[in-house]
Parts: C-alpha cells; structure tokens; sequence
C-alpha cells in the first residue's frame, strides 16, 4: 500500500468529490423544475466514500454502483451527462429510457454492472464477474456498495458467503449512514460495528471514517490489492450519514436534530479542503478554478441533457431478447492459456483428499489459487479432540459470556 | 384531503380506507399486529400506517430490517401462536424476495399439516407514477398459480376497507394489493360502522348486454371510463370488477357472459399467463356454446415496466385501447 | 444402463442426454462452466454432471454452498464477463428461492441496459416419483409469466440433448426444466454428433385429425399412451409436444388446431394459472371460428402435491383422464 | 445453570438417544422392506444433539424439527408410530399422508411446527412464534436446528437479524456435521468455528461437543434460561459428525475413510453408557431393561403403523383452505392483561428519541423488554469523532490484519 499521494491523485479526489456534488446539486434543480422522473436520491455528505473507493480500482476492474454512488460512476469515467439524462428519462441515456436513476451499465468498455432496486442483489453478481475474471487469467477486481439496511437482506449473506468460500477478488463497501430509510441502523443491525459482519465469513475488514476521503481511498486501495493478489473478498465499513431523507420526497423529521448537527460540521468537502488547504496542496485559487471547471462542464452536460427527446414509445416493445448475431458483443478476454482450463490439463481426481480440496489446488496451477483455506487437516474434530466426554464442556462464547461451564457429566448426582 | 361525511357514511381516498381498516381491525382485536420495513415512527412509505404506532404502541407496529424473507416467516410463526399479523411490503415488488417463504412454508402448511396461517400480505403495487421495473409490479398471477393463498386486488375505497378487513379476519394466509396510482386520486364513500367485503366474490360495476368487460384494481377505472365511451356509440357494456382473483368468482363471469356473449378481459399484468388466460379457459370449458365472438384481451406489453413515461404509457393499456378492442368485439 | 449404438446414433437415457449435451459443450467452449450444489465431487444429487469434474476441473465445476441466490447471482456475473455458466438446481423446487435474482436481476437485463446473460438455470422438475410437495416442482409459469426468460421443458432424449445444447449457445437467460421421471425411464435415439434443437419450436408427435392434445415433459409420454388408447376406438388424436413455453410457439398450435378443430392441453402443473389458460386465450383471439368444441383441460389438481402414493396419482393427470377427456371433446 | 443433573435426568437422556436410535434402526428395516415411501434421513451419531437439546425445554415450549431431529421430537413426545407413519405415508400419519418424514407438526398441544425442505425458512418463523409468545405474555422460548450447510441460506441470516433485533426468545441449534450432502463444511462456510456466525448479529453463542449429550443438554439448558431471561436468541454450534450418507440412497463414498473411523470410535451413546456405567448409574441389568422396554414399545407401535391404511385417493383435494369455523382453533392464549397492549395504554410517542429506541421500553413495560440495545447513545459517530480528518486511519481488522495504517492524508505529498 501506498503511504502517500501525489499531488495529482490528492486533487483528483477533491475534483471528483466537488463533481459528485455539483452533480447532485444540478440534478435537485432539475427536480424542482420537475424535470426528474421519479425520485431522487442524494448522497450529500458521504461523497467521500463513493470517490474515494472508486479512485482506488484500476481501469479493468468493475464496479456496480448502488443509489447513492454517482460519484463512483464519475470517478470510473461516466459523463455527467448520462447521469442526468437517466434520472430526466431520455432516449440518448444508457438505457433509453427503460430504466432511471444510477440504474445502467457499461459491460465491455467501463465495467459497470447496473444495479437493480432489490437491495443486496449485486453482491453474488459481482462475486461471480469476480470468479469469471479470475478464471480468465484478468487479475481484475469487483467492487459494490451496499447500505447498513442492504446488509440485513438475505442475499447479502449468500453472496458474500459464496465469494469468500471462493476467495473471490471483491471488495464491497458497507456505507453506514446510520439510517436505512426512516429506520436507525441500531434497530436493523444488532451490532456496533457492521464491519463484524465479515467474521461470519473469515473475511477480512476494515472501518473507516467515510467522511474523511483520502482514509477511505488508502484503505480501499489496500483492500483492492490485497483482494488482487488472492487474499478473497474484504469488507470495508466506510461510517458516515445520511444527511437528507431517503429521497427527495422525505424530510426525514425522524432524525434526532442533534445527531444532524454533528455531521453538518463533518461535512467531508469542507475537511478535505481545510486539509488541502493547510497542507498547501490547493489554494483559493485553485478552489475557483476547480468550481468554473466544474460549472462549464456541467452547464454543457445538462444543456446535452435537457435537449435530448424521450424515447419513441414505441421503443417500450424492443430488446426483451438478445437476439441477432450481434446482440451479444461480450467475447470472453483470456489472458491465460486456454489449454489450462480445457482437458487433458484440466483432468483432476474428484475426490475430496485427506490433505486438502480436490487435488489442493485449482487446475489452473499458482495462476488461479481459486479455493478457501490452507490445505492442511481436513480430518475436523470437535475442540474437545480424543478427550473423555463429560469433560469437555460448552465454551459460553459471545459478549455476554457466562462464567458456568456446562460439564454436567463430571457434575455431582442429584439423588 | 379532508374526509367528508355524507348521508351514510364518509368520503374517503383509497389510502385512507386501507388506514382505516388497520387501525379498526387493531382496535377490535388485540391480536393483529403489524410489521414491516419503516410501518411505525414513519408510517409506512407510503403513509398507510400512520398513527397506528402512536395508538398501537411498539410491540403491535414492528419495524424490521430489510428482510423480507424474515418480515414473511416471522408473520406466519406468530399467527401459528395465535395472532394475526399484517405484514407490509414496502413495495410489492420485494415480495419476490420472500417467495419461498410464502409459496412453500405459507401456502401449503393448511394442507399438508393442517396448520392455518391467518395473516395478511399487502403492499403497494401497479404502475402509472413512473415507479419503472422495479417499483411497477403486477404480481398477482404468480400467487394465483398458487394453491393455498387468496389474491385481492380492489378498486374502490369501499372494497379496499371491507375486503382488508375481511382478509384480516380470514383464516388463510391473503395477498392484498393496493394499486398506488389509486392511493390518492380515487375517493369514495364507506359505511360508518364496521363492514366487511366478503372475499371471493366479484362485482357487477356496470350493467350492460352488449359485452362483457372483466377486471380489476387500476384497470377497473380504465374500463369504466372505456364504457361510458362505449355507450355513446350504443355499446352498452358490462362491467365486472373481480377484486379476488383467487378464488376467482367464476358464478359472476359466467352469468354475465351467457347474457352478454361477449368477453373482454383487462388486465395491467403483462399479457403472457395473466388471468385472462385463466378466464379463456374458464370460458371455454363452461360457457363455451355462449360465446359470439372470441375472448379477446386488453393488457400491458410482454416486457419490464419501462421507466421513461413514453415507454410507460405505450406498455400500459388504457381507455382508448380498451374502446377499440370493445369496439371490434361487439361486431362479432 | 449401457447405451446400445444404433445405425444413426445411440440409445441413450433422458438423462445421459444432459449429461453428453453438458460434456459436450463444455469440450467445445471454455467459457461454458457449471456451478450448483453437489455438482462436483458426487456428480450431482441425480448424476447428471457425473465425470464433469474429472475431465473439466475444479475451476469450471463448482461446488456452491447452499445459496440459491448466490448461485444465479454468480452465474449472471459470470456471464456478464464473457462465460456461459449452467447454474444447477439440486431440485428445481429451489429455484424459488432465486426468485427475486432470478426475475428482476437476469430476466430484466437485457430490455433496460441491454446486458445480455447467456446462462442456464437447470434441475429436475415434476412428480411421480413420491417426492412430495417439496421435490415435485412444475415452477414453469411462474417464469413463463416473466419477460426476458426462455423456458424449455422436453421430453425425449434428443430433445433434450439438442435443446441444452442450444440453451448453452442463446444469448438469453433460459430456464430449463428436467422431468426427473423421465431421466432413467426415457431412452431414445440421439445422432453421434453434433446438434441442437431450436428453441421456440414445437413438434407434432403424432399426426391425426379429430383433436389436438398439447403437452410437454412427462405428460408427452401420457398424451401418447391417451392417444393410442384413442385409436383403437377410432379416434385419431394429434400430439403436439410443446419443449419450449416460452417463447411459445403459436404457430404449430394453431395449424394443427385449425385442422382438428378441437384441443386438449394436457399438463402436469396445477390447473389454475397453468398454460392451459394462456393456450386457451390464444385459441380465442387467433382460431376463434376454426374451434368446434370447447378447449379442455387435464391438469393436475390446485393443491400442493401430496407425498402418499395414492394421493399424488389422483392429484396427477394420468392416461385414463386424457383418454376420457379426449372422448368427451371428440363427441362435439 | 443447573451443574448437576438428577438421576432421572440423566437416565432420561439414555432413554431417549436409545430411544431415537432405535427408531431410525426400524425404518431402515422398513425402508429395506420397501415400506418406506421417499427419502429416509438417518442421525445416526449424532442422537445426543436432538436428545439434549430437546431434553433442555419446557413443555410449553416450541420447536421445529429438521430431517435430522427424530430425537428432539421425541423428547417432546411425539409417538414413534407417528414417526413410522409419517415415513410410510399413512392415513393415520399426522398429516394423513400429505406430507412424509419429518414434516409434520402440532400447534395445540405439543407446540412443534413442521419444517418443509427448504433449508433455513424455520428460523423466521421460529423468530416469529417466539415474538409472539412475549407478546402474549407466555415466557415461552421457541427452537430449531440448521445445518452447517444451511447456515449459507439467506434466511439463516434475514431470520436470526432480526430474531437479534427484536431480542426474540429463541434458541438455534447449529448442527455441524461437517457435510453438507457430499461437500465437505470447509468448502461451504469459510469459518473454523460454525458459531462465529453469531458475531453478525450481536448474540451469544456456544460451541459444545455434539457427541456428549450430557454437554449438550447443559449448555442448551443455560442459553434456554437466558433466553428466556430475555437475553434474545443464542446460537448453539454443536460439533459432530453424519455417520450415514445424506440419505439412504447415498453411500457417502467422498468422506475420507479416516475422518470416518475417528467419528465411529466416538459414537454418543457408546461413550454415554461407559460413562453412567463408570459413575454407577447404569448397569447391564439397566441396560437391558431399557432394551426390552424400547422392544417392545416399538414392536407395538410399528405394528399399528404397519396396520394403518393408506390416505384414500380423494383425500388429495381437500384442505388447500381452512374453512368453517373449527378449522381454525388456535386462540391466543394471553397470559398478561391485554390491556397494556390496547389503546390507551398502548399508545407511545413515534420518535426515536435521542436516548434510545422510542419511549426507551416497550409499551407493556418490564413485562417484555422487546427491543434490542442499551437505551444510553442513539447519537452515533465513527470512532474517529471530533478528530481532524487524515488522522483517522482506518483499521485493518479480521484475520489478517495488516500492519499498515490507512491514514492517509498525513502522508507525504510525492512531488
Ligand atoms: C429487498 C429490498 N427491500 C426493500 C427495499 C426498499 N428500500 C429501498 S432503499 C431502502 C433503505 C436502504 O437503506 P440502506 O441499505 O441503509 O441504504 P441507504 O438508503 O441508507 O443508502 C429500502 C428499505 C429495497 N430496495 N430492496
Ligand atoms: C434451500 C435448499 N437448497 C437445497 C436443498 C437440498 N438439500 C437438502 S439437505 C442438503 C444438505 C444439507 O446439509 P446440512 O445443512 O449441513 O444438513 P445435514 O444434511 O448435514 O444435516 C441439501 C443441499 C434444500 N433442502 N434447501
Ligand atoms: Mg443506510
Ligand atoms: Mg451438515
């Protein structure tokens, strides 16, 4: 892991940061001016997490965004153009208008799996592009978001669970923003830090101050490589807030006030600055110049935006199938050999030995070093291993551990 | 929107007569309870709930995480105790998550272990309010296809209350939808005092001889409003609401048919396995010597719900289809 | 069961025909995987991947934890990069607890981001082996009912070779449902190389010209005994054996039906919602006037499906049911 | 805890794992003779974990059995013709033919729910009744098991998330017999100690040695008492081993010889009887005695399941509803005053107020403290609160921590 940043990265997270912004910014007029179909969600107050995480894949990983990371999506090169034309419905969107919000992809050139509304779903789908790239020799990594609320859904658990049997090389980031809908994590999550949900899996994990954003990008970067270099999927809990309501329509009256306040003077553009600032990487200056960048740019993006029609209605019937020769563009990339994975080098012995998994190793040698664990005993036994029963009692584990043993058969008779 | 009082009983929105039927059937019986994602501090996404936890207290108005396997399975243990909870989708469309839950542990215990599992399933559905792919759902058909459940799906703020109340007081699991375009724009007048809509059974909207229109929920208004175009024209249709597609009340669609000999069926649904199958098959297997014409059926497109409200409006049926395709039936 | 060499080919069982179609993909195409529980080292809870491993290795045949939805989650990012997964049900009973995956993240992909999923979701399906209301399955229409899937069910074993060959090879995410009945009990003849079935044909299994008896998977083989039976009392029944629902392949319903005059869906799936209804509807709308009797229908019954021999033979349709309805239908 | 166990208790324990072998021993015969209709599931070693789990409830609690659990309905007094006819599909059968194995269930009297096939869908619905249950005012504690294989299902987690969030009294027994069908546990749950699941949810949890029923019986017993107590639910990992194949038909040929012959060598009951033998409270007399008595208990009870007729074929098309008014007898049996749950002394303020989960307490008072957490700080901040952004590192956690800090923006700037 890298202990510092250039000059160029440390300016990059800022600009993306304030274009996440002013992305956001732009799309709450275009609400107002009843502009947006649908709702619109904001990720005001945790940019740094979106930015911050993304800057840290490189250009062949993928990623698949939930709500409330446009700023993931800019960072990994979609125009901001797009962005607003999915939530206005146009017809020269990603998707033409069949699907709105961050909903898109890019599956040949960006790498982006679009989400759907079924919090969670997204975790086995990239646990699986992350397999899919393994197996083709890529060294890529996968990454998404999910929410404190996502992290209670069934799929989650699945997904994660399956990627880290696997030592799938993905990342995913728990944005803690304290509140899922109207709902206080507290009341979702009986834990403290959602980040001990990896223990259920043997993952790695860390937690991060999701509003300080160079510490979200060091640690995801190290995360990102350690995924790459085999070590299986990490949990990241980035902990921030959510500092509107779920969506435009919500005022979010059920927020206490004073938690609010806090995090409005946590406000993570405004640290990162006063760090830039003091560190003399960025100057008043500077500042102007990044906002007039930003302001032309996105003056012309939503200029774009707004001229482009809706689609034909018409459209609505087309492209239920992928049908046509070139309806399917996406050719498996190997960049390993072929032979590797095609008999007679792919011929294992499909036994489950006594040393370890299979034959210990996947078929494709050091290359792809696929499974869980080390390859030693496979012969499990209970802790209590050869010992006389009666004495090995229970281990009262968890936060509330119990001093009494449960050795009841070396226990005294009643009688 | 201010409730009305009239001769013998109020004026009242959709929503509120899903409020309404709640809060009485929780007053009635301490038994009912409620939970779902954000149903108490917030009322529910919607604002169905509102006020029931003030009233209700925290134990009877539940808040769960995003689980909605475990918001099903929690439902159908607690009614196994002896109560009769009411669970919420915050969307319909999240019922697929639970969908093992409800098809194989809720459906099918009443059968196989004489088990019955008084509780309700309910939750915002339909499209119309660009809610795209995955605000949008129609899903009734894949629990009409399963034995075990009842599907209500009303059009009316009477029905909705008295058909709540029923499904509450039911003592099989019930899948209640509630289309959202209907939430706040249609208004109507309940009783005063406490009534039920049996379930199970249809209703005649319209009285007509020329055809015979079926539907439902959204739909309903769309082919009401298609038949007042319709009699200008001299087409005098009738109009039968279903409200329960299961058990499907074929006594109404069959006394209707054999007097009109016409049938047109409109249904939201996507059109491939929507019930208007069902009802071809109904139709022709006992009423087949009384139809003049074919069955013919007014439906959404075979695809997702599109997002952009081009797209959206060209996948949904409406009173103009509806027309046209009356129209060319009554010429048979 | 050795398999005996014929001039055109070799005998082989239903099930060795998945088997050859899986292997010989997989041979053909490295980006052709497997995944699913028990796949691997056992070979697959029937034996239908039996040997994949050995020859294929661990990377391309994968042993999932038990997590349906991790396993279509994973299949559709698979496919996303290039790969052409087959993901196995252990029972297809359990793909309903892929449901949501299944129906909003694979079938939906293509129509809004227009992200083609080339994926195989297969297991065994159906009754008459005592499986009870667990591992007994006919999930077809809930999927039929889906936009964006394709959804095979043969009966043969060239079919069913041919059409998972051709399931591999499609662009689109297809459900592919195999009779469990059928797997050892069914030999047929398949060519010794390579083929495939097109999906979205339907075949004439028998021609004749008193009545058209549509069916697929087991109750094919039901139709058949029917339609012999019939013969002898001089009625000559046509079977059409559908193999692919969806889409459906309208075209070979209605030109036999316009010949015949008179049509018997014949399924294994319960009655209500079953495809019955949907064949009905199309009957209506397309061959209104070329129909002289009413469409029938022998199902099985709307009920879970019960363990006890001799309940689950009355809730299944059987040979007898065909063969009476088929009389009754042949009198109009 | 009870440390000591009467005599009775610990006879009571033979009886029954004697008892549950017996019984399975029978319907391998019957299977043999073809009487058997579908699967047969076989515990066959692992007795002392459905014993002495069962063994630790009190009549009026709930359980739901898995494929594995003959013993624990046993315990709860289910007779074993019912356990023969269930498996031969009789008339006579709880479920008069509609289901088979162990699927079948009693709310009135014996408060067992049926499973169905579906790993995992027990734990919300146990979740459930046990909310019910306080709600009701029963103390009452509701169980079930799952497998290890089962605990990758997504309602493992939906279920015991919230079981945790809602503080339910419930008990989950992990039966971890190191396969799951023919995959070994290593290769589906990435985690040494089955038990650490629970760190995902906040709740205690114990790991016992599943061969000793004695430790079985004691450490469920205590997590029982604490459940009750309103700690919320505990996960039990109890350590064994699945002698058989996953069912009749499979002979399990993938199970390393070794990890076999080490399991046999420890059968429960073996080692349960030298250990009452060696503290006096069986002898052979005894032993024999209990031999006779199970004999013929079952000779009897086979005879009359044997006797049964099978369900008449029109049997199949009733029941898909309950109907009339008897088909639904269960009341709520309210064992506190319904008042506290009727307006108005029900009613609370809807806020989440700053000190803690609504009014702080539910509206029933001591009575049912129903919600998960301390009630003292609602206002949640990342562990980094109030420091300067760029200080905050994040902190690589799981198991393999690395030792570089995350912090970033204090790095040096590379110019
Ligand atoms: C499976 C599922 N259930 C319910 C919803 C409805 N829903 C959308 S967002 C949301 C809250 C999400 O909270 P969280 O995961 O914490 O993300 P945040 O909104 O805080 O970013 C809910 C309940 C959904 N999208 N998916
Ligand atoms: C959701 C689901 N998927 C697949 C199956 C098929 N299946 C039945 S038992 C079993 C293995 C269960 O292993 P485990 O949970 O460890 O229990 P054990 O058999 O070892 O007692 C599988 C895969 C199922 N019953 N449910
Ligand atoms: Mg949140
Ligand atoms: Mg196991």
């Amino acid at each position: 892991m890298k202990k510092e940043l250039t000059r160029q990265q440390y300016l990059d997270l800022y600009y993306y940061m304030r274009l996440n912004r002013a992305v956001e910014d732009t799309m709450v007029k275009l609400f107002r001016q009843n502009k947006i179909v649908g709702g619109l969600y904001s990720s005001l107050g945790q940019e740094a997490i979106s930015v911050g995480s993304a800057y840290a894949l490189e250009k062949k990983d993928w990623l698949a965004p939930m709500i409330r990371n446009i700023g993931a999506l800019l960072v990994k090169g979609v125009p901001p153009r797009d962005v607003f034309m999915q939530h206005m419905a146009k017809y020269d969107s990603p998707t033409k208008g069949k699907d709105g919000t961050s909903h898109f992809g890019d599956l040949e050139n960006l790498h982006i799996v679009s989400p759907i509304s079924m919090l969670g779903d997204l975790i086995p789908v990239m646990a699986g592009v992350a397999m899919a790239g393994r197996y083709l020799g890529q060294k890529i990594v996968t990454m998404t978001w999910i929410g404190d609320g996502g992290s209670s859904t069934g799929v989650f658990h699945e997904g994660l669970n399956f990627a880290a049997t696997q030592k799938a090389p993905f990342v995913l980031i728990l944005e803690n923003n304290l509140w899922a809908y109207s709902t206080p994590v507290k009341r979702q999550v009986p834990i403290e830090n959602l980040a001990d949900r990896a223990k259920a899996y043997g993952i790695s994990s860390y937690i991060v101050d999701g509003n300080d954003v160079v510490a979200v990008y060091c640690t995801t970067k190290e995360a990102v490589e350690r995924a790459r270099a085999g070590e299986g999927p990490i949990l990241i809990e980035a902990k921030s807030f959510r500092r509107l309501g779920h969506a435009q329509h919500d005022p979010a009256e059920y927020v206490p006030k004073e938690m609010r306040a806090y995090w409005e003077g946590r406000d993570p553009i405004e640290l990162y600055e006063k760090f830039l600032m003091g560190e003399k990487l960025l100057d008043a200056k500077g500042k102007k110049a990044v906002e007039e960048k930003i302001n032309t740019l996105l003056d012309r993006e939503r200029e774009f935006a707004e001229n482009s029609p809706m689609p034909p209605p018409e459209f609505a019937s087309t492209g239920v199938y992928c049908t046509g020769d070139d309806c399917h563009k996406i050719q498996p990339r190997w960049e390993r050999p072929i032979a590797e994975v095609t008999p007679p080098k792919s011929s294992v012995k499909a036994v489950w030995t006594v040393e370890g998994f299979g034959s210990g190793k996947s078929s494709g040698g050091a290359n792809a070093p696929i499974h869980f664990g080390d390859t030693k005993n496979t012969i499990e036994i209970p802790a209590s291993n050869g010992k006389v029963p009666g004495k090995n009692g229970a281990k009262p584990r968890g936060k509330k551990p119990v001093k009494v043993g449960a050795a009841g058969t070396t226990g005294k008779v009643k009688r | 929107m201010p409730d009305n009082k009239t001769e013998n009983g109020t004026q009242i929105t959709f929503l509120e007569a899903i409020k309404q039927a709640m809060f009485e059937e929780m007053e009635r019986d301490p038994a009912v309870v409620l939970l779902g994602e954000d149903v108490g501090v917030y009322g529910g996404a919607f604002k169905t709930s509102e006020g029931l936890l003030e009233r209700f207290g925290w134990e009877r108005v539940i808040d769960t995480p995003i689980s909605e396997s475990a918001i099903i399975g929690a439902a159908c243990g607690m009614s196994y105790a002896g109560l009769r909870p009411i669970a919420e989708l915050q969307f319909i469309d999240f019922i697929v998550c639970a969908f093992n839950q409800i098809t194989n542990f809720v459906a099918k215990g009443h059968y196989l272990w004489n088990a019955p599992a008084p509780m309700v399933m309910r939750g915002p559905s339909g499209g119309f309010v660009h809610g795209g792919p995955f605000h949008s759902a129609n899903p009734e058909m894949y629990f009409v296809h399963t034995p075990g459940l009842k599907v209500i799906y009303p059009s009316t703020p009477y029905d909705a209350k008295g058909l709540l109340k029923a499904a509450v007081r039911d003592n099989n699991p019930v899948l209640f939808f509630e289309h959202k375009f209907l939430y706040r724009r249609i208004k109507g007048e309940v009783p005063t005092g406490d009534y039920t809509v049996p379930i199970g059974k249809a209703i005649v909207r319209r009285e007509g001889k020329h055809l015979t229109i079926i539907s439902y929920a959204a739909m309903m208004h769309t082919s009401l409003e298609a038949a007042d175009a319709l009699a200008k024209e001299g087409i005098e249709a009738e109009v039968i609401d279903l409200r329960t597609l299961l058990p499907l009340d074929e006594e109404t669609i069959l006394q209707s048919v054999r007097k009109t000999n016409r049938c047109l069926v409109v249904h939201e649904d996507t059109k491939t396995g929507g019930i208007a199958g069902e009802i071809a098959a109904i139709l022709s297997e006992k009423a087949f010597s009384d139809l003049d014409g074919p069955l013919m059926r007014v439906t959404a497109l075979d695809t997702p719900v599109p997002y952009s409200p081009p797209l959206e409006e060209y996948f949904l049926p409406n009173a103009k289809k509806v027309f046209d395709a009356a129209k060319e039936l009554a010429r048979y």
